[in-house]
């Protein structure tokens, strides 16, 4: 047993946090975010080029560095921290550990652009009626022309704006709600008969709304086994749960030292209200959400390769006490900044809003507490 | 004890209903399920209060010499329950339920005749300049200094989270007229013509991302500005004597029928999102949540009839009324919550300007049904409410003082 | 409407307090409970024919005063003050008012002797399978000449030691859990073929395990219709929930009571541990959940002549706003006397006892929020 | 990083597992079961812990030299998952885990050779004289006096809460030796023989109603004891500084193991209760409840996992520790929380002599299922974790000073 991060991941991570401490800074970060398209292609290409960081966890042979996903929660926690919207889960953690696992001509052909950064992948698999749950699926494939004819609505796709592919859940067989029939596709953004309502995101990010119309899908496109996909897509569920919860350490770190800082210069009563018992416990309080969440965003990294039923529990594990930890830090940060925490002036806030989203990406507490209970 | 209405009041209540029924139009109805906060815009909140006004119904606090309709405590309850239970808009309390008390205690006659009438009429809206940036909580060290120039007072500093100031026509304010005594004593109560040479009104942007001139806070800035010493309400140094009058106003609100109105929104969204096939509202642990809510709020609503129907006429609620915002707000908080919660994943869809469609402004086509839009800037919002009119921790450390004297 | 008591309630009240303080100061309290017989017969006469409390709430034509629930919450209330074991939930409140209503002979009978103290009754509801739910029995009544024939058995009956009289829940007709087919009786302690087994429950009451092996019960015993008693047994049920509440306000308010002043004279760090905001607000969160919680104990005891549904709502909802104040107030209370809350020697334990019993009896927080949600 | 063992590990996790399989007996066993408090009596104590002395496992953490087994962090770890995940009863802490460490660094060689061999053949107990009535949180303004008489220090005063006092033939005491300096300087650490003239031992009642003789705590009055001064450990007034030493030892067990086993009884429970005709487990609301612990309580588990893998040799475990305790203690009474709910009505039957039948003593029948009778006396008894050991607040105090410097 070792819970020590190697000597890599640490420089790793040190070289990502003063890359983001310089060239991410708050200001910075607010006009990317302002801007037409919402994020910075620059940022994208410097952590392909300058940094490696995009093909960390990505096999050696596909031109990544041969992580693994610690290095994921390494580079989302830090990322987390400084609020960066740019789509390292959908891209990285999603689609290029998906096609790593998977292998083949596509794998070979997409990995090492998604190390390049060339590659960008947003994940649909949300429908306006699906609630979190994979399986429920109105969004179709049919065969048709030894290819596939996709037709559907994907909702709330996030990142979608800056994607060159999404990965696209779809059924091939089966009702609504079925574990069977389920399938996985990776269709490129601009295929004739695919749609994008773009909009941004309450929590500074940007998502698109995607519809296919007659779509057509090359076969080879097909990701797994026709019909069987919904084993191989819990996992990626799990490992995206895995890193959105890493990404919400990183902002709850950020809001407690944020809220620290502020509690010890705003004076009330000719005294720093940091001198309050009651904002101390408080303080205190988040100091042991954020580290008890970290504990089991840890324990759920290292349990992705367990069986399935071992690897959701310790995933929804994660994402309940991260959920719960995200309410209470999020809540307490702005509550102990008074005024001002409610304006989009100090960072806190900002932060505050993506703990919020984050609460309910990939499922809310109420929704794993269910997953997990009925693996009990 | 009974929990009955006698006959009278039930007409009562068939009335008010019916009026509602006729000015709260299907305009400002589609407006309201559309706010992030509970108001109009400015043309739509005068619009409605100048309809109250015409019935005599914008006051119901108020004595009648100065215009009120002379209600019961009952009748003034049930009046609040229709207008909350229909998702009316609150009529804007700086000037009808705030200053108003002020004068009509404090103020000379002529203060009285000049400012009551155009706030009845809402021709005049107000705001209030009490929190400044470095005295939120601890409001006695307020510092914006009001100085003797001739027959004027002049005005130099700021007074910030001021709730709708670029809507107000004058403010109610508290300055610092002295330095010398305890911090208390040197405050004064000034009536400010928000028109005045060296006032800047600058918008505070909320957690919501309100649309330009449609925020809630301000920032106000004060260069230099002359208000002429007729516009002192009392004595020089009374104004913490004025505050302190009007917080016993300011609190003495019922929560629960608006709340009540909140809840019932997030049931109607909980019958249309689907879970797994079937009503969101039918899911258990969604189910639950919703019950232990309603039944926080029942209490709630339960604990505001016990204090108010206990009150005796002009007695102050004391502890009871820091109970009652504290319980409410933090229910309110956790409405919004579960509001968020149920739009499901559309919640994380920015609509920035939910009134575009209704106003005729350009809009996108939005994503996700129409009652998704106003849930997230309505969780961030509602932040402030453990924050503003004293937080929650300061209401808990003067209940502590009023109940145990520690 | 109108929330204030009438100027009799206000004097029972008074008298009621001041009898208990009294003959029932805790002292007196630890001793009555260390008895032989664990309560005090004494006390119960006084109640009856030196207070005429007993008699409060039930009609004048069976000897009572006419009064009505209010006057059990304002007894309830402040026999819970003083943690009175003596039976007035099951004697007055259930038995009383349960044959009050029902009118007849038997109410005749027995009524005018529940207000002068001679009889008293215990509840038999629950069974070790039931769970607090009337209507799952095992206990079983079958006809036989003119008669009935009682088998069953009857777990944690409050009271048992001390009732001349039980009300009885047992299956006439149907299955373990069927709406239909449930009666309810009025057994007589000493009916041949019932026994006994007395033991002290963990709040310093008194209970008995009841068993009936083929005991013959007359036809004019039975209470309400055969096999149509459950709607009753509900209103019964949710007049016990009231009742069990209000005293549970009781035991709050001398909790905090006990609390402040504890609070005030305990000295750490050179001074009174009552100067710590933190429990300054633990205090004001003690009363806060207090005062809603008595909030919704009157209004559910207005409400209990009110439609069925409405009626439960009311009555589950201030169970589950009182035990939620119970569990903070009670473990609050202990957490601020320190050492000295885990101890018997003071006050303090003994009401925390108590008011974690009156938790879960009559159905916990969460059964009674799965009743109300269920009749949403 | 990586969860998994090597081959070694796992066979000696094969290894304790089967010696705790022959010595864990079934009487041991069933007593367990019906324990209120965690321990054995003063009997099964003794015998448990010699078996262990005897497989040179008592003291896990003691150097070699001492008589300690040599393990590595993981081999200790492994080891207290296996007691406890049998449900063993914990070895007496307050000489092995303890004074014997104060004795290591601080005694003299005589003081080590005299008591470290008893401790560890559990030949003779110990208990802890800290607290007073008056010093509970603030432990440094203890009263107790110890002044010189000749080769004596001559002790008046109280000793309060003290765990195990009947059972113990000797204490460790803080005692207040002078009066002049700062209150933590004049402080000094004694040994005392319980059997000394004027100790008088009178128990104290806990909420749990433990019989006479299984009290778990008592008040310890001192009336004239003299104690040699060869009994002084360490200089005269540094008993604060053994006391700090010492709580580093006390604040670094792992508590996960033991809370895992109390879940899991729960669980066993909840599958034989029924609820609407099936098992109580299968019922929606419990489950989520219980998943809700079982997640709470695998953080605990992975955070002492990742605080302790993280120290190196020597190192304390700082504002960590503190959390570790705060988390774990509030988990505990929790989990007992929701075993009291488990077992439904019959957790209101009192059974004030679990042992009884075990112990071949006279025996009412027992109301309801066995495993009921514990129940309420643990919810009861447990909310002293909360307290003992610096309580809650105290934690939160000490964590805000060490993580934020307030």
């Amino acid at each position: 047993m070792n819970l020590s991060l190697t000597e890599e991941q640490v420089l790793m991570r040190d070289t990502l946090r003063s890359f983001l401490a310089d060239r991410y800074a708050f200001d910075t970060h607010r006009a990317i975010l302002e801007s037409e398209s919402g994020w910075s292609a620059n940022c994208w290409r410097a952590l392909a080029n300058e940094l490696g960081v995009l093909g960390a966890s990505l096999p050696e042979t596909l031109g990544g560095s041969g992580g693994n996903a610690i290095d994921n929660l390494v580079i989302l926690e830090s990322m987390g921290r400084s609020l960066m919207v740019e789509p390292y889960l959908s891209t990285v953690v999603i689609g290029g550990g998906l096609l790593s696992r998977l292998g083949g001509a596509l794998a070979e052909a997409l990995v090492p652009k998604i190390v390049s950064g060339e590659v960008v992948i947003a994940f649909a698999w949300a429908e306006p009626q699906g609630r979190y749950e994979l399986s429920d699926l109105r969004t179709t494939a049919v065969r048709s022309d030894g290819g596939y004819l996709l037709c559907g609505h994907k909702a709330v796709v996030v990142g979608a704006p800056w994607a060159t592919h999404f990965v696209v859940t779809a059924r091939t067989s089966g009702g609504e709600r079925d574990a069977e029939g389920v399938s996985a596709f990776l269709v490129e953004r601009d295929t004739a008969g695919t749609s994008l309502q773009s909009y941004p995101t309450v929590d500074g990010g940007r998502a698109a709304e995607l519809r296919f119309d007659q779509v057509r899908v090359p076969a080879h496109h097909l990701l797994g086994e026709e019909g069987q996909a919904l084993p191989m897509l819990e996992r990626v569920m799990d490992e995206a749960i895995v890193a959105v919860c890493a990404e919400g350490l990183g902002v709850m770190r950020r809001m407690l030292d944020e809220t620290v800082e502020y509690a010890q210069q705003r004076l009330q009563f000719g005294k720093a209200i940091a001198s309050f018992q009651v904002l101390q416990h408080r303080m205190v309080d988040m100091h042991i959400a954020i580290e008890q969440a970290t504990s089991l965003v840890t324990v759920a990294t290292l349990k992705l390769d367990e069986p399935p039923r071992e690897r959701a529990q310790a995933a929804s594990a994660a994402k309940v006490q991260t959920g719960r930890a995200l309410r209470l830090v999020g809540q307490s940060a702005v509550q102990i900044h008074g005024g001002m925490g409610v304006t989009e002036e100090l960072a806190v806030g900002h932060f505050f809003k993506r703990a919020s989203v984050i609460q309910h990406q990939f499922g809310s507490v109420d929704h794993h507490l269910r997953r997990y209970a009925e693996r009990l | 004890m009974d929990l009955a209405y006698s006959p009278e009041e039930n007409r009562f209540r068939d009335e008010v209903r019916a009026w509602i029924t006729q000015n709260f139009d299907a305009p400002m109805r589609a407006m309201m399920a559309q706010s992030k906060n509970g108001y109009l815009d400015k043309e739509g909140q005068r619009l409605w209060q100048q309809r109250l006004y015409e019935r005599g119904w914008v006051a119901p606090e108020w004595p009648v010499e100065y215009g009120g309709p002379d209600w019961t405590h009952t009748q003034r309850s049930i009046f609040y329950e229709e207008c909350a239970g229909a998702g009316c808009p609150q009529v804007i309390a700086m000037g009808v339920k705030m200053v108003a008390y002020v004068l009509m205690k404090y103020g000379t006659a002529e203060q009285r005749a000049r400012f009551l009438p155009p706030i009845l009429r809402s021709e005049e809206f107000w705001c209030q300049g009490y929190s400044e940036p470095g005295s939120g909580s601890d409001l006695a060290s307020l510092q914006m200094k009001a100085e003797r120039g001739g027959d004027d007072y002049v005005l130099n500093g700021s007074k910030t989270w001021t709730t709708l100031a670029q809507w107000a026509d004058w403010m109610f304010c508290l300055v610092r007229t002295s330095k010398e005594s305890k911090p208390q004593a040197g405050i004064s109560f000034l009536l400010i013509d928000m028109r005045s040479p060296g006032i800047t009104v600058a918008p505070i942007v909320t957690l919501d991302s309100p649309m330009p001139g449609q925020q809630e806070i301000n920032q106000v800035f004060f260069d230099n500005v002359r208000v002429p010493v007729s516009q002192l309400v009392g004595e020089e140094g009374q104004g913490w004597t004025c505050a302190k009058y009007l917080l016993e106003f300011e609190r003495g609100n019922a929560w629960a029928p608006t709340l009540k109105h909140q809840l019932r929104k997030v049931r109607e969204i909980a019958l249309k999102e689907y879970a797994a096939g079937a009503p969101l509202f039918e899911q258990a642990d969604f189910r639950r949540r919703y019950a232990e809510l309603e039944i926080r709020l029942s209490a709630a609503d339960a604990s505001e009839l016990r204090v108010f129907s206990g009150l005796k006429a002009g007695q102050s609620a004391g502890a009871d009324a820091n109970m009652l915002k504290l319980v409410a707000t933090e229910l309110q908080q956790d409405i919004t919550e579960l509001a968020f919660e149920a739009v499901g994943i559309y919640g994380q869809a920015k609509v920035r300007d939910t009134w575009a469609e209704l106003q005729n402004r350009p809009a996108d086509p939005r994503p996700g049904p129409v009652y998704a839009a106003p849930a997230a800037p309505a969780y961030f919002n509602y932040r402030k409410v453990t924050i503003y009119g004293g937080t929650s921790e300061i209401q808990r450390n003067i209940m502590s003082k009023i109940l145990f004297g520690l």
